[in-house]
């Protein structure tokens, strides 16, 4: 029998009065692509800090190669042979790309090798990058590669991914996935972090479900459904989402010929973007992000108010120039796609987080009615089944799923006329996904016009009526879903729309600008 | 060592002494009295008039009070912790003075540099000027460049009048010297007042005087070859080749009469502005290196200041846009001597605040 | 087994209050060893401190007249510091509203303007504040037109703002019966702010500024248009989001300080002064930058840092005349019980938690 | 020419002061921390350097106890910022409190005092040359080694892998501590060597620019170079830049009132401070270029996940 790679037991960590690990073992053999499976704050991010050496376990034990160890900071994990790839990315904007690669390798490499050796790498797995571009100008799909280049320069025995692919296409997951499992066949073991259960059907060996912080199961994924894996993750089938024809009315968001410059030096400009909404329909913009999406955003939503006044419409009345809480004022809501420090405060109460977009429990001279901000908060967290210990809590203390959930409840419950949303479901774990796909649904029954911006094509096949795609600052003129089929999205998602009246765009790579 | 000693404590509740009770004074000080310059002249003064008395006289000072409203809390303060006498040494402090003074009537009150009087509140000075009158005259017959070099801090008279007279020193032994003025805005900052003196030195002067609290003017002097003055107190040891010559300010003289005075009760509000003759304003350690007849001209204008034969400010004088200020055989008296606001001919320039 | 921190998820109510008294501690512990060694008598020095300027009506209302300036000027800063707007630079707002506060009394005084004192109390409040915004706007202006960082103007300007006083007071304003020496006239008994006590200093400027406290502490904590301006710093995003104007917010904070630390000045100088001389701040806006932060950035927490700092500024001066404390050591001690009091702050955020090193 | 000549090589002497704290500052601010008790710093470090001085005669040691001093300083007020995670803005005002009461209880016995004094240095031969020897060759050596501190504070921080580290810690410290980057004991060396380049501007404060020791002799100087940092965009050749304007502003309106200039001197003595507001507005309106050098967790808290 071989020595397993990795070997957890008895992990417990604990976060003041929260329970992140209680008594988890885990296992991983050479070789072995192991899934670590678990609902929003289930405490996956947690472990996989321990075992980096960012986070220091309460009690419990750690064996590497079957020798106990006691991994005291990254740097002795490294030394270790182990890499990670953080959910939040851990590069320096101003630096370079190879300055950021060197500085998570040892001492000993020098500047120009690391440079030389990325470029090495990214031919070898296909991860396309100039060592040399400053990390503010990258895509976020490119920032991805560089923590798994760098990643990949330490040579590692462990490979830790925590949720690598909630900000890659479906395209570049599918790179990842070659490089991921040539990297196994060549005997490194690999933690992987998904909440996209298919994905992890595809890849992986094992997978490990911690549910509140405990293991509570372990399977062979490949021999399971995403329902059953759903079923040992939350306990419950990921519920079904139930659709009733469209009933359509006026004309709610109108966007025509929008043309902007970029907003700084790394921006995408928008170029003749016509864009129609009406009320009781979902309208989907699909493609990859960094396509202009952004600037859309900013441009619909008001952060970016350079528009022309008649490229932006609502209901016929030009809002271009109009800031974000005008727009608001008018109907027009927006769930941005950062859910901390954009969607909500950080370190301001749920409740005062209302505030930012809700304006129901002021009174005259902008008084602040403090009783009644607390009960729609209340409201929110009970309509949307928000985890938190109350609407005095912090937004910064809640898990990403249930930030999520309140920050779309706070849009969904101001009955908007419009509500433009930007990745409904990042991160989110499967169950929490379908309550927001449900509610938007909902919400356009009731006649409200409804925009999603997203990545996953799946998700946009299930909740739009209405298809459009962005690519390289335009849009594709617009499909019905039930018309689309995925690879004519791919294609278009590359840029190339019918009359390909310009169409000399040269064959793809879908992430670059 | 003097200046480690710690203030000589109030015995606030020490039991009464068998004898009639000490005379308390209190002294406020608008500088840390390790300024080197003004605070430090006045401390020096306090300990050397208590000396004299032993223990029938009890001093304590409380240093760096602002010239602003803390004044009069912290003169109130004194009071009520039964000091019979107060000096305030700036003339910041003359608003809070007066205030006070109306309060107490029992206590007396002694300012120093300001002009307000009442009953029991009195004024005192020095004759500063005649000390600088004397490094004129030194650095009129030692300059080579017929340029002298002047860093003053603020355009008050009292500082415009030692301008003035260090100018008609040197002018009285050589007709051809003019003085450059640099305003540092400061009375004590050490390596603005080196700038400053640098600066003059870079466009010609060569012997300079200062008006502000610190040594850095005549260690600049040292370090370019060039000659100073030392101000407050006696410099020398600070630069040997450099000094030619103290004006220093023995406030003690005045505080011993002050005590004296209280003690006696013989105090009586009065003006007191006292120089060379009284000894509070002395010209001294002039350098050996000076020739004979520059010591001389010094002994003999001091002797003149001494007997009444020599008087810094005498009409006809005319200031540097050719006004007559002084009149042929008019008297500069205390009034006119209040007032300057010009510079005399031969200084270069315009009062910054002048009219 | 070593001492580490942990991060509270709540900050401990308790520990809010526990921490100045642990800082009390440890500074009187720290202080009674230095006047010790000193060979002073650890037990009345430290009684000079800290219970001297509470004693008595006198003391009391001193206490309150050196408070005033500073609640005033710390709560604006502790807004602009909220708003993450760096104004380091609330002397140069409260030199200026001495200007404008002085130079109105003396217009009064000089023109006989027929008023009485209460009648002429709003309008120096309205001349202090608008010298003091006035000034402030210069660094709003130049940060938001030039992105100029706005610590770097703010203090450049309270050098200017002295000058500016300094000639003001050696020129054009010199009091022409003054002997030439640097201060404008007595302004006239229908300037002088009106007086709580007869016979004592404090003044009814001691009422605006805690009103202005209280004030504050509605708006930053009851009002939408506080609650925005908080928003820009720590999440700019969220603000552009939310629709709240940083400009906005800029400019406010700025104002609102730059007038309270304005009105902190014209009080100084229509309150204990009676007249504009160079010496109008005793560093009263630098002081409230450390009130400010004392006081956690909250304006009830500034009135408290206030009467603190004010309490050992003025127990400094005690200890000189009443046991002979040079004044250097004064400023030790006050050093220590700052510092003390920041690091005990740690407390309400962090828990101490003793590890076992493994 | 002789008079210009003279009055550039004061300004490159009254900069050095500014210029030595300002490197040390940025050096500091680079790794995220911000130390306003620079002015403290210098105080502590001017009276242990004069104390030095005056009891061994000898300069060198003067400079390195006013750095030894101004680091101890900077290591208190790193421990409280960075392990106690006190607020850098009040601390460090604590911190300047704190060093003007230390150096003036300190220097009591030292007020008055004088040191030996060494005259005007100059390189030989070179000092000689008509307008450069008096502009450029008659300094003290501590004005050339400052010279050339900017380049080697360059070279390190944009050259080296341990100014890399320095520059990632300043921008992200989460990031380089999921690194495995020792954060917070890196930038309390960076706040030491901040500290104790103060010192030594200190010391050459009080041992051979004027060489005396005062209270509050530092006069502002630790505030006009923590400005400099801002003015430099936290780039060193800029700091020098920064310094010797500052340092010829000063020395140009002294000059200015010598010749005897018609503007009252109060307007003279603005010259400098609003000199400065001016070339910062000039370099600040490109915004981009501040928010690529600004330290990005400057003044902020970190505090690793535990
Ligand atoms: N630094 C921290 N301080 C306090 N609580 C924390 C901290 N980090 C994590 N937690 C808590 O520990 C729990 C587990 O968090 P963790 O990040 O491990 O979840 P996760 O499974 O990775 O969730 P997600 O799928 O949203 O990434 C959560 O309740 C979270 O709020
Ligand atoms: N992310 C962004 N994308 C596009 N444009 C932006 C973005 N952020 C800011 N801008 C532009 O920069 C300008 C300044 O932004 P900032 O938020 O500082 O000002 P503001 O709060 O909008 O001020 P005001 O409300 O008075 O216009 C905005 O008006 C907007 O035009
Ligand atoms: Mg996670
Ligand atoms: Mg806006």
């Amino acid at each position: 029998m071989i020595t397993p790679r990795l070997q957890l037991e008895h992990i417990t960590k604990r976060y003041g009065a929260v329970v992140a690990n209680a008594d988890v073992a885990l296992t991983v053999q050479p070789g072995e692509i192991h899934s670590v499976l678990g609902e929003n704050g289930a405490g996956k991010s947690t472990l996989m800090k321990i075992i980096y050496g960012v986070a220091r376990p309460d009690s419990g034990e750690i064996r590497w190669n079957g020798a106990p160890v006691h991994i005291r900071t990254p740097h002795q994990a490294r030394e270790l042979g182990i890499a990670m790839v953080f959910q939040h990315f851990s590069l320096f904007e101003t630096l370079t790309v190879a300055e950021n690669v060197w500085l998570g390798l040892s001492r000993k490499v020098k500047l120009r090798e690391v440079t030389a050796g990325i470029r090495a790498k990214a031919a070898e797995y296909g991860l396309e990058l100039d060592p040399l571009r400053p990390v503010h100008t990258l895509s976020v799909g490119e920032r991805q590669r560089v923590e798994i280049v760098r990643a990949l320069l330490a040579n590692p025995q462990l490979l830790i991914l925590d949720e690598p692919t909630s900000v890659l296409t479906p395209n570049a997951v599918e790179a990842l996935f070659v490089t991921l499992r040539q990297l196994a066949s060549t005997g490194c073991s690999i933690l992987y972090i998904s909440h996209k259960l298919d994905e992890i059907r595809a890849l992986c060996h094992r997978c490990t479900v911690l549910r509140g912080g405990r293991v509570s199961g372990t399977c062979d994924p490949t021999q399971e459904t995403t329902a059953s894996l759903s079923r040992l993750m939350i306990g419950a089938d990921p519920p079904r989402l139930l659709r009733r024809a469209p009933k359509l009315g006026q004309l709610a968001l109108h966007v025509r010929e929008l043309s902007l410059p970029p907003h700084d030096r790394f921006g995408v400009p928008l170029e003749r973007v016509s864009l129609d909404v009406r009320e009781g329909e979902v309208v989907g913009i699909a493609g990859v992000s960094g396509n202009g999406q952004q600037e859309l955003l900013a441009a619909l939503s008001g952060e970016d108010p350079r528009a022309e006044v008649d490229a932006v419409q609502l209901f016929g009345r030009g809002i271009g120039r109009l800031r974000a809480g005008q727009r608001r004022r008018l109907g027009l809501h927006f769930v941005p796609e950062e859910r901390l420090g954009r969607g909500a405060v950080p370190l301001l109460s749920l409740a005062h987080n209302l505030l930012l977009t809700r304006r129901e429990s002021l009174r005259a001279l902008g008084w602040i009615d403090r009783g009644a901000l607390r009960e729609q908060a209340v409201g929110i967290m009970d309509r949307f089944g928000v985890k938190a210990s109350g609407p005095a809590a912090t937004a910064k203390s809640l898990s990403g799923g249930n930030l999520q959930k309140y920050i779309v409840g706070r849009e969904i419950d101001a009955v908007p006329k419009v509500l433009i949303v930007s990745q409904p479901t990042w991160g989110v774990d499967v169950g929490a996904a379908a309550q927001i796909r449900t509610e938007l649904v909902a919400l356009r029954d009731d006649g409200c016009a409804v925009l999603v911006i997203s990545e996953e094509l799946e998700e946009l096949f299930a909740v739009t009526d209405r298809l459009y795609v962005m690519a390289k600052g335009r849009l594709s003129p617009s499909v019905p879903t039930s018309e689309a089929t995925v690879e004519q999205i791919g294609t278009w998602m590359s840029g190339l729309w019918s009359p390909p009246a310009d169409g000399t765009a040269s064959s793809t790579t879908g992430e670059s600008r | 060592d003097e200046k480690a000693a710690a203030p000589a404590p109030a015995p606030a509740a020490a039991p009464a002494p068998a004898a009639a009770a000490p005379l308390k004074a209190a002294f406020i000080y608008v500088g840390p009295v390790g300024d080197a310059g003004w605070s430090f002249a006045q401390d020096q003064g306090r300990k050397e008039a208590a000396a004299k008395f032993g223990d029938k006289v009890v001093t304590s000072y409380v240093e760096k009070v602002p010239e602003g409203p803390d004044a009069e809390r912290v003169i109130r303060d004194l009071v009520a912790q039964g000091n019979k006498m107060i000096f305030a040494t700036s003339f910041g402090y003359m608003d809070a003075m007066v205030k006070v003074a109306k309060d107490f009537p029992d206590v007396y009150f002694e300012h120093a540099t300001g002009y307000q009087t009442a009953p029991n509140l009195r004024v005192y000075e020095g004759r500063f000027y005649e000390g600088a009158y004397l490094a004129g005259i030194v650095a009129g017959k030692m300059t080579k460049t017929n340029t002298l070099g002047f860093v003053a801090s603020f355009p008050i008279p009292e500082v415009l009048r030692n301008i003035n007279a260090y100018t008609l020193g040197a002018q009285s032994v050589n007709p051809k010297v003019k003085t450059k003025v640099v305003w540092v805005n400061a009375w004590f900052d050490p390596p603005k007042e080196t700038e400053a003196a640098q600066s003059l030195m870079n466009q010609g002067a060569d012997i300079l005087l200062q008006n502000t609290d610190s040594t850095a003017v005549l260690q600049a002097a040292e370090r370019a070859g060039k000659y100073a003055f030392g101000w407050d107190s006696d410099m020398s040891a600070f630069a040997p080749k450099a000094h030619l010559g103290s004006c220093v300010l023995r406030w003690g003289v005045y505080y011993e009469k002050a005590f004296r005075d209280a003690l006696d009760k013989t105090w009586k509000p009065e003006v007191t502005k006292w120089g060379v003759k009284e000894g509070m304003t002395d010209f001294v350690k002039v350098a050996d290196f000076l020739p004979a007849d520059v010591k001389k001209a010094v002994e003999d204008a001091k002797e003149g200041l001494k007997n009444g034969t020599v008087s810094v400010f005498k009409g006809p004088i005319v200031d540097n846009t050719g006004k007559e200020v002084l009149a042929k055989d008019a008297p500069a008296d205390d009034k006119w001597r209040g007032e300057v606001a010009f510079y005399v001919k031969g200084v270069e320039g315009k009062v910054p605040s002048g009219k | 087994m070593t001492l580490r921190l942990e991060p509270r998820t709540v900050p401990s109510p308790w520990m809010g209050i526990l921490s100045p008294v642990i800082a009390l501690v440890v500074t009187v512990l720290a202080g009674g060893t230095l006047f010790f060694a000193l060979g002073k008598d650890p037990g009345s020095v430290l009684s000079v401190f800290l219970l001297e300027p509470f004693h008595g009506v006198r003391a009391l209302t001193e206490l309150g007249l050196k408070a005033t300036p500073l609640i005033l000027c710390s709560v604006g800063l502790a807004l602009c510091f909220r708003s993450n707007i760096w104004n380091i630079g609330a002397e140069g707002q409260f030199l200026v509203g001495a200007i404008t506060g002085g130079g109105l009394a003396l217009w009064v005084t000089a023109a006989r303007v027929p008023l009485s004192p209460w009648a002429f109390f709003p309008l120096v409040v309205l001349a202090g504040a608008a010298g003091g915004a006035a000034w402030a706007a210069i660094v709003a202006f130049l940060r938001d037109r030039f992105h100029a960082n706005e610590i770097l103007v703010s203090l450049m300007l309270v050098y200017i703002a002295n000058l500016l006083l300094n000639w003001l007071v050696f020129g054009p304003w010199k009091d022409p019966k003054g002997f030439n020496f640097p201060q404008t006239m007595s302004f006239s008994a229908a300037t002088a702010l009106p007086r709580v006590f007869p016979g004592l200093r404090l003044h009814w400027g001691v009422a605006v500024a805690l009103l202005a406290a209280f004030a504050m502490w509605l708006f930053v904590f009851r009002t939408y248009r506080g609650m925005q301006l908080q928003v820009g710093g720590p999440a700019p995003a969220a603000a552009r989001y939310a629709g709240f104007s940083s400009r906005a917010a800029l400019w406010t904070a700025l104002l609102i300080s730059g007038a309270l630390a304005g009105i902190a000045g014209a009080f100084e100088v229509a309150g204990p002064m009676g007249q504009l001389t160079p010496y109008v701040s005793n560093g009263y806006g630098f002081t409230a930058i450390i009130v400010a932060f004392v006081g956690r950035l909250h304006p009830l927490g500034c009135v408290l840092g206030s009467v603190l700092l004010s309490m050992i500024l003025i127990g400094g001066e005690l200890a000189q005349s009443r046991v002979g404390l040079p004044s250097a050591v004064s400023g030790v001690f006050q050093g220590v019980l700052l510092l003390a009091l920041l690091g005990c702050d740690t407390l309400t955020l962090y828990r101490p938690r003793w590890s076992s090193s493994r | 020419m002789n008079e210009l000549a003279l009055l550039v090589g004061a300004t490159l002497s009254a900069g050095t002061p500014l210029a030595i704290a300002g490197m040390g500052l940025l050096v500091n601010e680079r790794v995220g921390v911000l130390n306003l008790g620079a002015e403290g710093t210098m105080l502590v470090a001017a009276v242990s350097g004069f104390a030095v001085a005056f009891h061994t005669g000898n300069t060198a040691l003067a400079l390195a106890a006013g750095a030894l001093a101004g680091a101890a300083l900077a290591a208190l007020f790193g421990w409280l910022v960075i392990w106690l995670n006190t607020n850098q803005y009040a601390t460090g005002l604590a911190v300047s409190l704190f060093g003007a009461g230390f150096s003036a209880f300190v220097g009591i016995d030292y007020v008055g005092r004088q040191l030996v004094q060494h005259g005007a240095p100059s390189i030989p031969v070179l000092r000689d040359l008509p307008f450069l020897g008096p502009a450029l060759f008659q300094q003290h050596p501590v004005v050339y080694l400052t010279m050339l501190l900017a380049p080697l504070t360059a070279l390190f921080l944009y050259r080296t892998r341990a100014g890399l580290v320095l520059r990632s810690i300043g921008e992200a410290p989460d990031a380089a501590h999921a690194l495995g980057y020792p954060v917070r004991r890196i930038r309390l060396a960076a706040v030491m060597v901040g500290g104790a380049l103060c010192g030594v501007s200190g010391a050459y404060l009080s041992v051979v620019y004027t060489p005396l020791w005062v209270e509050g002799m530092v006069a502002g100087r630790g505030w006009i170079a923590l400005a400099l940092t801002v003015f430099a965009t936290w780039r060193p050749a800029r700091i020098l830049l920064g310094a010797y304007l500052f340092g010829g502003a000063t020395m140009l309106q002294f000059h200015l009132q010598a010749q005897g200039v018609q503007v009252a001197s109060q307007f003279m003595t603005m010259l400098p401070y609003a000199a400065t507001i001016v070339v910062l507005v000039l370099i600040s309106r490109n915004a981009a270029w501040i928010r690529l050098n600004m330290p990005a967790s400057l003044g902020k808290p970190f505090f690793p996940g535990s």
